[in-house]
């Protein structure tokens, strides 16, 4: 599979713009460093040619900017999705959160993103200037030095354990489409399902004991779309700003990954967003293998209007406490 | 802020027994909003409300809670107390501080702390509780009887003469249920046939009466008041408008091999048949298990002797889909099977029969004529040997049996034994026994009699085995009277095996959303106050579907149940539940969730206009609850990640406000 | 100027905490927190902190009173407690510089006692820079990561820890580890200044300007279209608020404990839709109202009311942690502050 | 704040009104006594129980959460019973991943006719919950007295 | 019922494992018991002699080694009460109190004989010595 060019995608943005199938475009926009890119929206040809990139750091997802941007105006909006971002999408459209009328996707195949975080824990910090080549990044920091890294080595961690390259849903695709892989993303979910319940305990408290509260996980997840968040609503019982007690962390931690349950498409975002490094997904993906291991395989966003499985049942379900059955 | 007022109940000693109700009235004054409290005897009584009344006008209270017996007992008494001193009903919160406190508790002190949290936990609810009006909703004139037996008849002719249109679906051919089976009737001895058909030809010619034979139920969707059934009405085969019940073509089918379920299949009938001389409707069936025309494609006798032309190979399940404000269950009950009782032999030998197998063998329309002959060989039988409870009062751990007494063997093995020794004085009876229960009215007269006037052989104890010997049935039990063990060489053996639900009433009940017992017998809505309803209101228990029972209570329950409905299509309106769910428009995110849990599709979605919070408009998918729909189970409420689906009357801060009165 | 060898740094350490409390970076898994130091942490080599270090004066969340319900009676209870006193080690410049922002605040009348009580009890010790990251901008604001402030400076060089006393309360501190330090000067610490100083300049954000922003300059940025493009990708997550050192609002909640009420205060955001909402509905209904009402704060209204001091430190941590990549440093320079670019 | 042998837990049974609520009014008539410490409220089916509820009930100081409702296939509403299994299947599984104590939290299917098994699970339940001890692990201190 | 006697009930309703105050007293039991006729006392009797604490006539009568465990009784008895458990403990309760076998290991050549099964032999053994 060929690599997306950047230039490929101006080319194919400025096209839809200018034939007038789209009147807008959200893609990543060019930041201080080779890595900070923003969501942005841009509205004309000449935008997009100064500022539109897409590197090894075009992680965003953008899914959840179309809530927002397709109440906007008139016109479509185009928007680019890795395969990832076509869960995120489908799980949308599934929920009715966006008119897909107004929506022109473009599927972009992807070879998994860098995450800075790595880079800089593999060649440090002071970072001047990246730039691909190959499957390496060249990396030129502040001190004159030039270190070479393999892409695959700084991979972001949603993916090293990519769950499918195939696109769930697009107008137009660029380049060919992937298969849904084979992964190993429920390893680490294991090994701690493999720890005691004292260890278990003892991990999530030093995870979760981090957590300042900025909500950065949720106000980025594009399950979490609520008109008005249980925790922003002092009349849901959980609503609280900042974390108070160890037992405020977890509360709303089990919660927010509760009410993604069955929801969540593991694109990976909270990890990513996180500023004190908590991991997440493994909450998410904890629901994900007990979902698949209950009550068979699903894999939300991957069908359109699939039936999450928490709104559906069978007589033959496994019973709650025979859910928390294992030998320890 | 609310201005609450408590009761507390004494309940006589079932609460202040265990309960210190000085102390709880006394402790839950201090709740915030609390402005009045106060114990009393009896607060269900009279006086008790007037207490209640009184201080909702005096202390100007917005609203109340009643420490006192389960809400499932006097929640409504107490919202009629309420509404009748002007406060809206659901301003009432109960505190069950008997069946969950001081009838299970036995510490007075630790009871009282407890009754003052279930208090407090009570009061925190209703500062939450806002008034409520519930929805009306039209009431479909229509009742719906299924079961067709003695029950279900009665309680069809109740209604119908009350003048509202009665349907009645019976999975069998024919109307008459069990009855039909039976020879003589307990304790007066008249023919079950004789009291039993006319009532049968009064349901086939009263006009407000349907009956669907040979048909069940599929789907049940709706609530009280307005329910919708799909009836299947199997193909019978038959033109049932057009089959005059001559009865030509039972006699010429060539399959002949067909045994006759209306005999227990102790003989055969045709592939076309009429069940019996006096079924309603009195219309032929052709079994499509045994018909060779419907299987192979080749006889069609049955169409050529018929002169009405009734016969049609050609027909299909029907599905009929009606309306009824009400139904009632009369699904009647079966003898449990004999399989697991080995030591009987009842599948080892024919002379080993059953009671019902029994009344068919002394009916005079039975498979010998009404002549009690050995089904082995049709021979004279001249020891007879009943043995009582079997399967019946069994351990609930056991494999085979039912843990409880299925009521009506004792009085139907006197008869049985009684009109053995009448018709035949040769015979030797005798009769197993446990226990000889006998509550109603002249029925222990009736087992004195056979006893005292037919010299029936009364034995306490049990049938250990029995094992056929040549022509014999050798019986060995025990008599624990004469601390002996007997071994009697029998003609025949009958076992007065257990009753059970019918098989049908379970998916019924699912269907109905109505609860079951352990043993599948349909739960009452109470056991003692409300004993021919179901808690699922508009379902109505008639029968032996509820629990065992003879024929004159049978009838007596089918009025009942008949009553009820008649009391309840009578309403034009029927106030709904106000409990329902609610969709905070703001908050909805449209992303359906709460539609997909909803069992009763009473969520709809419209686009609406939004101003946003950032003063934007936009055009927003929100969901809607149609309340008359709704019966607030409150699936919805946890299926929305927003928390805009709440449920009126058990609503997330008041549940929540419950939870930490409890906690604290 | 004073000096002991790095190997017995962790004697240094062990007196201090013997005397009260000592908190410095220490390196987890996941990068570096202030931490209480115990025998056998190692003071971290990372450049900074995931949180700042407004914590210590400033913390997340913060009891102010109880009050006690019984039945329909209310007690009041006072639940404020002399703090002890505490060693900050290892500031660096910008977080040492947040402190003055905070004091500002905090301090001028009416002056809040609870931030008070704890700053009156600390003692901080910085420590300058010399592997300044591609995000740090601190030298825009007039900062010298090669001279941080506080009550000791401290630097690090290959073999030595030296330490300079600010104040009388930094003199006091050296006069603790007077017999596990030495007398020295200040050749070496000067040589390590001038080093890094060479780097400073070389930093992607130093020629970042300034001079557009500040006091008075309301009007002319309030409606800027810029703020548009700039909000539209924002969250409304809190994380630059939190990781920031110099952001100090907050919100005072009531909880109920169910035996009790706790009046606390905790960290709020002005990025988050339900900031100072009151009974009359919301201050700053969109998101760009928001995002603007952050950036103007640090900006111009701060310095408007501040003899033109900026509320930021230029510690770069929302650079690094903002989930979208918008920062302080993308708003100045959207709204002209690098017009040469 | 208790000593060890003498703890005495707290205990929220969340009750469907229509069989587990039924089966505990049940236990009252047949007088079969279970511990004091259980504290019933009424929902109207088990599908209305929140996790946030739960939650909140371990919170304000509860040591462990019993969830009551209909027996599978005989649910009043047809299928709540059957949402409450599966979210409560992931919500245990999930605590229990999280190093909650899994003998805290549980479900059990009490029918109206249930009043025996309902005392014997709520003896059960509480005579687990003792021998854990006191919740530590998702207490809120400021709940404590 | 004296201490003594209480204390024998609780250890045989212990180690039998048996209720037998779900008795209904129905006789099926007797009915059904191949060793009637050599028994003294019939299992329901032993159900209704243990539970009443009338054990004392049980201990010297010679049914105990007359019931053959064939467990008819068991398998038949609608309640589940089991009374040839009940038999077995009562049983037992002789032999450990006497401390005394009922079939020494010497005496078995002198009963065998070719019709017995050798099972019957090592049951036999089992259930007559300790």
């Amino acid at each position: 599979m060929q690599k997306i060019t950047c230039e490929s995608l101006i080319e194919k943005a400025c096209e839809l713009i200018e034939n007038g199938t789209v009147s807008r475009v959200i893609g990543w926009k060019k930041g201080e460093f080779d890595y900070d890119l923003t969501p942005a929206v841009f509205a004309n040809a000449d935008e997009i040619k100064k500022n539109f990139i897409y590197n090894d750091f075009s992680g965003a997802n953008f899914s959840k900017y179309l809530i927002k941007e397709t109440r906007k105006g008139e016109g479509k909006v185009l928007v680019f999705l890795k395969p990832c971002d076509t869960y995120s999408f489908n799980q949308l459209l599934t929920e009715h959160r966006f008119d897909r009328e107004k929506v022109y996707a473009v599927g972009i195949p992807c070879e998994g993103m860098a995450d800075i975080a790595k880079v800089k824990a593999a060649v440090g910090d002071g970072i001047l200037k990246i730039t691909s080549e190959g499957d390496e990044l060249i990396v030129e920091n502040l001190y004159g030095d030039v270190n070479k890294v393999k892409l695959a080595d700084v991979l972001a961690e949603r993916c090293v354990n990519c769950k499918s390259k195939k696109h769930t849903a697009y107008d137009e695709l660029m380049g060919e489409d992937g298969e849904i892989l084979d992964n190993n993303r429920f390893d680490e979910v294991e090994k701690l399902e493999n720890m005691t319940e004292d260890e278990r305990f003892a991990f999530w408290q030093n995870e979760l004991s981090r957590c300042i509260r900025c909500n950065a996980c949720r106000d980025v997840c594009p399950a979490c779309t609520c008109e008005k968040c249980v925790f922003d609503n002092p009349k849901s019982g959980v609503e609280n700003k900042a974390i108070a007690d160890s037992f405020e962390e977890k509360m709303f931690h089990i919660i927010r990954a509760f009410h993604v349950a069955g929801r969540c498409t593991d694109c990976g975002e909270c990890s990513r967003v996180c500023p004190q490094n908590i991991p997440l997904h493994l909450l998410n993906r904890k629901f994900i293998k007990d979902i698949n291991t209950f009550y068979g395989e699903y894999q939300a966003g991957e069908v359109e209007g699939s039936r999450a499985p928490l709104v559906n049942y069978t007589e033959e379900d496994i019973e709650p406490n025979d859910a928390v059955k294992r030998e320890e | 802020m609310q201005r609450i007022g408590v009761f507390v109940c004494w309940c006589g000693s079932n609460i202040a027994g265990t309960v210190d109700v000085e102390k709880v009235s006394e402790a839950l004054k201090n709740e915030p909003g609390v402005v009045f409290s106060t114990n009393y005897q009896y607060m269900c009584s009279q006086a008790g409300q007037d207490i209640i009344k009184d201080a909702i006008a005096e202390h100007k209270l917005t609203g109340i809670v009643v420490c006192s017996c389960s809400p499932r007992m006097h929640e409504a008494t107490f919202r009629k107390t309420a509404a009748a001193a002007g406060l809206n009903s659901y301003m009432v919160e109960i505190a069950n501080i008997r069946e969950q406190c001081s009838w299970v508790h036995k510490d007075m002190q630790s009871g009282t702390e407890k009754a003052i949290i279930l208090g407090k936990a009570a009061v925190a609810k209703v500062n939450l509780n806002a008034p409520l009006t519930p929805g009306e909703s039209p009431v479909t004139k229509r009742a719906l009887v299924i079961g067709g037996g003695i029950a279900g008849i009665q309680t069809a002719l109740d209604i119908a003469e009350a003048g509202f249109p009665v349907d009645i679906v019976e999975k069998k051919p024919t109307i008459g249920g069990k009855m039909a089976q039976l020879d003589k009737t307990f304790p007066t001895l008249d023919c079950a046939a004789c009291i039993l058909t006319p009532k049968m030809v009064d349901v086939a010619q009263n006009d407000k009466i349907r009956i669907f034979s040979y048909s069940e139920v599929e789907e049940i969707g709706g609530f009280v008041g307005n329910f919708t059934v799909k009836i299947k009405k199997k193909a019978r085969y038959v033109k049932e408008d057009v089959c005059t019940g001559c009865g030509i073509c039972t006699e010429k089918c060539p399959q002949k091999k067909v045994p006759n379920e209306f005999n227990m299949g102790m003989d055969n009938r045709r592939a076309v048949y009429i069940p019996f001389a006096q079924a309603v409707p009195k219309v032929a069936t052709i079994d499509p298990n045994y018909c060779t025309m419907l299987k192979t494609g080749k006889c069609g006798v049955c169409a050529k002797v018929c002169t009405a032309g009734a016969i049609d190979y050609t027909q299909k399940d029907e599905i009929i889909e009606e309306k009824y404000g009400a139904i009632v269950a009369a699904t009647g009950f079966n003898p449990i099977s004999m399989d697991k009782f080995d030591e009987f032999a009842y599948n080892q030998s024919k002379d080993v029969i059953t009671s019902l197998e029994f009344e068919r063998l002394t009916n005079a329309a039975g498979p010998t004529a009404g002549k009690l002959l050995r089904p082995s060989d049709g021979k004279h039988p001249h020891t007879i040997v009943f043995v009582q409870c079997v399967g019946s009062r069994c351990d609930a751990c056991a494999e085979k049996g039912k843990e409880y007494c299925s009521k009506i063997c004792c009085m139907y093995t006197a008869k049985h034994a009684m009109l053995t020794r009448d018709k035949y004085p040769d015979t030797d009876v005798y009769v197993f026994y446990i226990d000889v229960r006998t509550p109603g009215k002249a029925f222990d007269e009736f087992y004195r009699r056979a006893v005292e006037e037919y010299g029936v052989h009364y034995i306490k104890g049990m049938v250990g085995k029995v094992s056929p010997e040549g022509d014999k049935l050798m019986v060995r039990a025990s008599d624990l009277l004469a601390n002996k063990q007997l071994n009697i060489a029998a003609d025949l053996v009958v076992l007065a095996a257990a009753i059970e639900p019918d098989k049908s009433a379970r998916p019924l009940a699912t269907m109905l959303t109505a609860s079951m017992d352990t043993n599948d017998f349909f739960t009452e809505a109470h056991p003692k106050l409300r004993p021919v309803e179901s808690p699922t209101a508009g379902v109505f228990l008639s029968g032996t579907c509820q629990g065992p029972k003879d024929i004159p209570e049978t009838v007596s329950q089918a009025s009942a149940a008949a009553a009820k409905v008649i009391g309840l299509l009578a309403k034009d309106k029927l106030m709904g539940n106000p409990c329902v769910a609610q969709s905070n428009e703001l908050m909805c995110n449209g992303c359906s969730s709460c539609e997909r849990v909803c069992p009763y599709g009473a969520i709809t979605y419209a686009d609406k206009e939004f101003r946003m919070p950032d003063r934007t408009v936009a055009i927003r998918r929100v969901a809607m609850v149609n309340e008359a729909v709704c019966q607030g189970c409150g699936a919805c409420t946890v299926a929305c990640p927003s928390g805009a689906m709440d449920l009126k009357g058990f609503a997330t801060s008041q549940i929540i406000a419950e939870v930490d009165a409890i906690c604290k | 100027m004073r000096k002991c060898s790095l190997n017995s740094l962790n004697a240094v350490f062990e007196k201090l905490a013997n005397d009260s409390a000592l908190y410095m970076p220490v390196d987890g898994d996941k990068g570096a927190d202030y931490k209480k130091w115990e025998m056998g942490d190692e003071l971290s080599s990372a450049l900074n902190t995931n949180r700042s270090a407004k914590d210590f004066f400033f913390p997340q969340t913060e009891n102010l009173m109880e009050f006690k319900v019984s039945g329909k009676e209310i007690e009041v209870i006072d639940t404020r407690d002399e703090k002890e006193d505490f060693v900050v080690f290892g500031v660096r410049a910008c977080d040492a510089k947040s402190f003055d922002i905070l004091d500002t605040v905090f301090l001028s009348e009416p002056c809040d006692s609870y931030y008070a009580n704890r700053r009156e009890h600390a003692t901080i010790v910085t420590l300058a820079c010399t592997r300044p990251s591609e995000t740090c901008f601190c030298n825009v604001f007039g900062i010298d990561a090669t001279k941080p402030t506080g009550d000791v400076t401290c630097w690090k060089t290959a073999d030595d820890m030296y330490f300079e006393a600010n104040n009388e309360k930094g003199k006091a501190f050296i006069e603790k580890i007077a017999d596990l330090t030495e007398e020295c000067d200040s050749k070496a610490v000067e040589e390590q200044q001038a080093k890094t100083k060479e780097i400073l300049k070389k930093l992607p954000l130093a020629d970042l300007k300034t001079e557009k922003f500040g006091k008075d300059k309301t009007a002319e940025f309030f409606d800027a279209p810029e703020w548009r493009e700039l909000s539209t990708s924002c969250l409304g997550c809190g994380t630059c608020t939190y990781v920031c050192p110099t952001c100090q609002c907050y919100d005072i909640k009531d909880y109920d404990t169910g035996h009790g009420v706790i009046r606390f205060r905790c960290w709020d955001s002005c990025m988050y839709s339900e900031f100072t909402k009151m009974a009359h509905g919301n201050n700053r209904l969109s998101q760009l109202e928001r995002f603007r009402q952050r950036f103007m704060h640090k900006l111009v209204y701060y310095p408007t009311n501040n003899d033109g001091v900026f509320g930021c430190v230029g510690c770069g941590r929302c650079l690094a942690k903002c989930p979208i990549s918008m920062n302080i440093v993308k708003v100045m320079k959207a709204l002209g502050g690098n017009d040469g670019e | 704040m208790q000593i060890n042998n003498e703890f005495k837990p707290k205990i929220v049974a969340f009750c469907c009104n229509w069989c587990s609520y039924a089966g505990a009014d049940l236990a009252g008539n047949n007088r079969l006594a279970y511990p004091e410490c259980v504290n019933i409220i009424r929902v109207p089916c088990s599908c209305r129980v929140n996790p946030i509820f739960i939650l909140r009930a371990f919170q304000r100081g509860a040591d462990g959460v019993i969830i009551c409702g209909c027996h599978p296939g005989d649910c009043h509403y047809t299928s709540g019973n059957y949402y409450t299994r599966r979210r409560m299947a992931l919500l245990f599984s999930m605590l229990n991943y999280l190093g909650i104590e899994k003998e805290r939290i549980r479900l059990e299917w009490v029918s109206a006719a249930e009043g025996a098994k309902f005392a014997a699970t709520m003896n059960e339940f509480t005579e687990a919950v003792t021998a854990l001890g006191e919740n530590k692990r998702l207490e809120d201190l400021r709940c404590k007295k | 019922m004296s201490k003594e006697m209480e204390n024998l009930k609780s250890e045989i309703i212990r180690s039998s494992g048996v209720n037998p105050k779900k008795c209904m007293r129905c006789g099926k039991c007797t009915g059904t018991c191949p060793a009637f006729d050599e028994m003294e006392y019939h299992p329901h009797q032993f159900v209704y002699m243990v539970e009443s604490g009338d054990i004392e006539p049980l201990l010297n009568s010679k049914s105990l080694y007359k019931c053959l465990t064939c467990f008819a009784c068991v398998d038949r008895c609608p309640r589940g009460v089991e009374p040839a458990k009940l038999v077995e403990a009562v049983r037992l309760s002789v032999i450990r109190k006497q401390g005394a076998n009922h079939l020494k290991a010497d005496d078995i050549p002198a009963l065998l004989d070719d019709e017995m099964p050798q099972q019957a032999i090592v049951s036999a053994l089992r259930k007559y010595s300790k």
